[in-house]
């Protein structure tokens, strides 16, 4: 069966490893910090100031200036700091982030990534994503493999880029996927999906080799 | 030399129609409510506008926004303001996206005297359009400029009467590298002090880049998404 | 993750022959004493340095010059190093002098993955010969290029088991550029604190950038020049 | 008669305006702090990090952690603020500092200025007067007017430049020039000093019109 949101962000998860710097996007990254595994400590930053995100505030100590990068109220951990969004994108740029977590309308199997326009319906803008998808050294895309039944999963985007060759690894309700030199490589796939399943609702090249295991949930 | 004016409306004096503007803030957070809110009775229009973001519908900068006194906006991102969408997507309104680490940089570069530097963002994008482009470390960038304004204006948790500045929590985001970028750079505090007060080793702003500062009244400070954990 | 390490001597570890290391400090003032100490007594060759100045004759980075462990240096100022000067006027050491203001924008640059930028100063001296040049704003630029480090070493006031950072008065200087560009960044500091110490609104090196960290020892903190007013 | 260092420091206090924001320069430019005008407020900026210099420490204020660019122990003043070289000279760079006073080994009629070698025999690096004289708004050399005899007040330099067509006045022993399109041109004289005397030490144009005043020091 196809994962949910929570699903999806609980795999991701598993790409962590202990003294990570993380940026975590809207929507589904976001999600992953509830998942980090046991024993593994990792930083979350924020793009607009914060290094060391911590939970949610008791509804008594939401502030108005402590805020994450999706706008939501947020409190910060011990060892946090605060900063521009000229230091901060310094440190995204500079390749002090460890890994980049964020969604996309689509993926190419080159790693291209379109994430911010839909030409004549719906413009939100690049935000902090156009900075971290070229800078980072570790890119996962979180995202539904289709939408109304269409891949999002190209051989080439169709909407305007967020970033070229950029993606290293997908994350979807059906399927985690490499991007190698080759296009896409099946890694996992949802439990109960089968390999069919996600051939069919891949467009873009996908390699197949071997057995394909069900993820760990 | 008296930085210190008495208000929004004492510190607006000299903006005039057709001029760039900075404003700090990132969403809600930070914004510059007294002069926003003092523009926003002013007849004044065809403002550049430059900040991250436009406000909401009816708050910070989209009252601006909504009483047609913004030209062009140049910001990073769009978000969920319907009615800068709306007057994107009819063109009513100009509307140059930039990158966000981009648009952070090109001010903090305005401010330092840098005209023009290389980053890897946008390339291969509608952004690097008409941009040149040459590779370093096996890697492509464009060229960005840096962006200056006849005012900036910010806003600081305190400040000192030597126009020294100090943000709270993600409050700085915008403020602190506008502050350096204003031809004049005005400053709203929730806290003025006098010089002397504020520790000289954690001045966010040194002073020398503020020209008016003033003591900001009645802070809304609304808040986006208010998300909570429960407590058990 | 733990970035504490014991002392000087287990926070060099990996640094060997003809590594480029960036060393803090403007003068003698916030330089990293513990590691340039324990540095002077290895056998460690052919660096190539990249610091403000070069110490004076028998302490901070003098000591590696006298020891002529330093192949190339890059300074603005060798100011009152008789060793420095020598070896410079010889020949027996590469100089790369380079207006300071641009050497702290090359590693700012450098840390903040900004591979090149247009700036004034020096053109029209022999440090834009072989250069690019273009007119901005009526006025000529020279590009200039990040810096980066195998090693950037760092002196500190107080640092947390994070790795953040706070310098104290003058002794911020190279330091807090310093911290990011070094692929491997050493920070010594004379009080370590736990996480959580440190308010985190005035942190000056964010610990992302600090991937070793101890607490110095026997500070001598020398001082080149002590003017003082007499007391009536 | 020539004045001495210390009575060039107080000419060049003349040229302060209130509010100013002023570097100056090692040597006869940090003199400049001691004569400043009653009933002005300037702040001096030192390029290591400082806004805000205070007069030297009293013996038992002496701190390590706080000197000036020329390396002597300073005090700082209320309002004063510390930040990092790149601060420091973002805010030269970028036109913030509104006066440089600095020290020079020769200046030509057009306004260069060469202050930091002697091929063969004296490097001292160019610190930050580079970066100082490309940026500053207005910039004012403090120097002798001739050494061992030798014109200092050149047509064009000897030495390798500083900076090229940057020094808008020139204070020397014995005189004030203000460096025009058209050259040095003579605005004060040092007290019992001669036009013929200053002429005679000047090797760059000199332009003297009228009836030139003695200094007020």
């Amino acid at each position: 069966m196809a994962l949910d949101k929570n699903q999806i962000a609980k795999r991701i998860a598993q790409e962590l490893k202990d003294g990570y710097y993380v940026n975590l996007g809207i929507g589904i990254p976001t999600l992953v910090a509830n998942y980090v595994p046991e024993g593994i400590e990792v930083t979350l930053q924020s793009e607009n100031g914060l290094l060391g995100i911590g939970p949610f505030p008791h509804p008594d100590k939401v502030d108005a200036d402590l805020i994450n990068a999706g706008k939501q109220t947020v409190t910060y951990v011990d060892g946090a700091s605060f900063f521009d969004s000229a230091t901060s994108f310094g440190m995204i740029r500079g390749g002090h982030i460890d890994l980049t977590i964020l969604g996309a309308f689509e993926v190419s199997e080159e790693g291209d990534i379109a994430s911010w326009k839909v030409p004549g319906k719906l413009v939100k803008g690049m935000g902090g994503a156009m900075d971290l998808v070229a800078a980072a050294k570790n890119i996962i895309v979180a995202m539904q493999h289709t939408n109304k039944g269409a891949s999002k999963i190209l051989k080439q985007c169709t909407l305007p880029l967020t970033g070229v060759k950029c993606v290293k690894k997908v994350v979807t309700d059906l399927a985690v996927l490499d991007i190698t030199p080759q296009g896409f490589k099946l890694i996992e796939r949802a439990p109960g999906v089968t390999v069919q399943e996600i051939i069919a609702a891949t467009e873009g090249k996908l390699i197949v080799e071997g057995d394909i295991p069900e993820m760990n949930i | 030399m008296n930085k210190v004016v008495k208000n929004a409306e004492e510190a607006i004096k000299g903006i005039s129609d057709n001029m760039t503007i900075m404003f700090g803030g990132f969403g809600l957070c930070g914004i510059p409510e007294n002069v926003i809110n003092i523009l926003a009775t002013t007849s004044i229009k065809g403002i550049i506008c430059i900040s991250n973001n436009c406000g909401v519908d009816d708050f910070g900068l989209g009252k601006l926004l909504k009483n047609k006194q913004i030209r062009k906006m140049i910001a990073s991102y769009v978000g969920e303001n319907s009615e800068f969408e709306r007057q994107l997507l009819s063109g009513e309104i100009e509307v140059d996206l930039i990158p966000q680490g981009t648009l952070a940089e090109r001010i903090r570069a305005g401010g330092a005297g840098i005209p023009a530097f290389y980053v890897p963002a946008g390339y291969g994008t509608e952004v690097a359009i008409g941009k040149e482009a040459r590779e370093y470390n096996g890697k492509m960038h464009i060229l960005e400029h840096g962006l200056t304004a006849d005012y900036a204006v910010v806003k600081a948790w305190k400040g000192d009467t030597q126009g020294n500045l100090i943000y709270k929590y993600t409050a700085s985001n915008f403020n602190n590298m506008m502050a350096t970028a204003g031809k004049i750079t005005i400053a709203e505090v929730e806290e003025l002090v006098p010089a002397g007060s504020l520790d000289p080793n954690f001045i966010h702003t040194p002073g020398v880049f503020v020209q008016r500062i003033f003591q900001g009244v009645n802070y809304e400070k609304r808040i986006e998404q208010i998300t909570v954990t429960k407590p058990n």
